[in-house]
């Protein structure tokens, strides 16, 4: 299951791919806070994707972990549009026969996702601003022209 | 050569449009549909550094070679998660 | 949420420990899988329990991970009878404000359940048979007499 | 003096009952109670190795004396998870 959705998402829904001799699921979700890395209060996020690229993503990513981490079975749902505070903005579901290999799948599918996912979020702040944040880490997977993550840029408000 | 041109977060805004439509000429790379979207644009063009492109759905470089009917999303950082 | 309960267990349920300012959350869920470690096929596996020394360690494994991992939310949830394959035996999850110390924490206690919560379980083969199973790691946290995992006890049947 | 004794998972089915008094005397410790709950089950005493006891929900050791209205855990190896 490799989905961008406009809906809120329900993280027992990744379950359905956990498979039948699987006896460790992990799953992370990412949970919209109130406020953001410097401190300032936020009342929602804006996230938008580059739909086709995200989800073929999602699908290297899974290929790459069970590569890394043997025989795992890999869910990724991002949620696009408007959220607020306390919403959930994605979830990651790894599930393997035994629990090591779960926690670690699980825990490579999020960290590539926030580095690469061609998606992007604008936080919302209470003084009626907003800005398009990136990750620290949010590079697209290496610089061609230069990459560099966790930059600022303010739009309109 | 024709190409279809995607824009995403605060390029989208710099650019002022989610998608537009480029006449380029014939051995146009990256790097010659970037110059086209910029000029006048010093505001997008100060993001160069720190953006990617992808043709066809396929991160490049801006050295690659563009052809007719072609799709290039120019993306900022990530911020997904 | 620090429990043992008799019925079926959602995940659903433990995303209220998640406090406001929580950014991730991660959730451990253990599955009653269809073989043994030896192969052996299993019907399903009845879980038994010591629930108020049981409930007790819950605690302080959370108190130990907040200890390890900073400001951790951590919930517990172990059900006991029978359980058929496919079915929930144990949900942890923890919450925090990033990943990293969430991913850590949900490690840390489901590792540390395995090792040291009074539970005990018996494989039930699909030829009649029965057998209580200790962990690798099952010790209750040391040796008093040379404790020793891993054992099987075979019962009667 | 009196004490509660909790068996579990194999230790409660080699004893026959979850659940029984013992009648020991006085200064009696943890191994004591053991050596008459194992006094004529060589099954159970075998299991003497990997059974930790705990004293009032304490795990503790087998020299642990103990005292009346004491409630004794006899725990084998867990398997939770």
């Amino acid at each position: 299951m490799f989905r961008i959705v406009r809906e809120a998402i329900e993280p027992a829904a990744l379950e359905s791919a956990v498979r039948s001799g699987d006896g460790g699921a992990v799953t992370f979700v990412g949970i919209v806070r109130s406020r953001a890395d410097d401190g300032r209060p936020v009342t929602g996020l804006s996230y938008e994707a580059f739909e086709p690229m995200a989800i073929r993503e999602f699908r290297i990513i899974a290929a790459e972990a069970r590569e890394r981490f043997g025989d795992v079975a890999i869910a990724i749902v991002h949620r696009i549009g408007e959220l607020r505070v306390g919403e959930i903005a994605v979830a990651v579901m790894a599930s393997a026969v035994h629990r090591g290999e779960a926690f670690d799948a699980c825990r490579y599918a999020i960290d590539e996702v926030k580095r690469r996912a061609p998606i992007w979020k604008e936080e919302r702040y209470t003084d009626g601003t907003a800005s398009w944040r990136a990750n620290p880490s949010g590079d697209l997977g290496g610089s061609a022209a230069g990459g560099r993550g966790g930059a600022e840029h303010r739009s309109a408000g | 050569m024709r190409i279809r041109v995607l824009a995403f977060a605060r390029l989208r805004e710099l650019l002022g449009a989610p998608e537009i439509t480029l006449e380029l000429p014939e051995g146009a790379r990256v790097v010659d549909a970037w110059s086209a979207l910029a000029q006048g644009c010093s505001e997008l063009d100060e993001q160069r550094a720190s953006t990617r492109a992808a043709r066809n759905g396929n991160l490049v470089a801006f050295e690659e070679p563009l052809a007719d009917g072609d799709e290039l999303a120019i993306l900022p950082p990530v911020g997904g998660g």
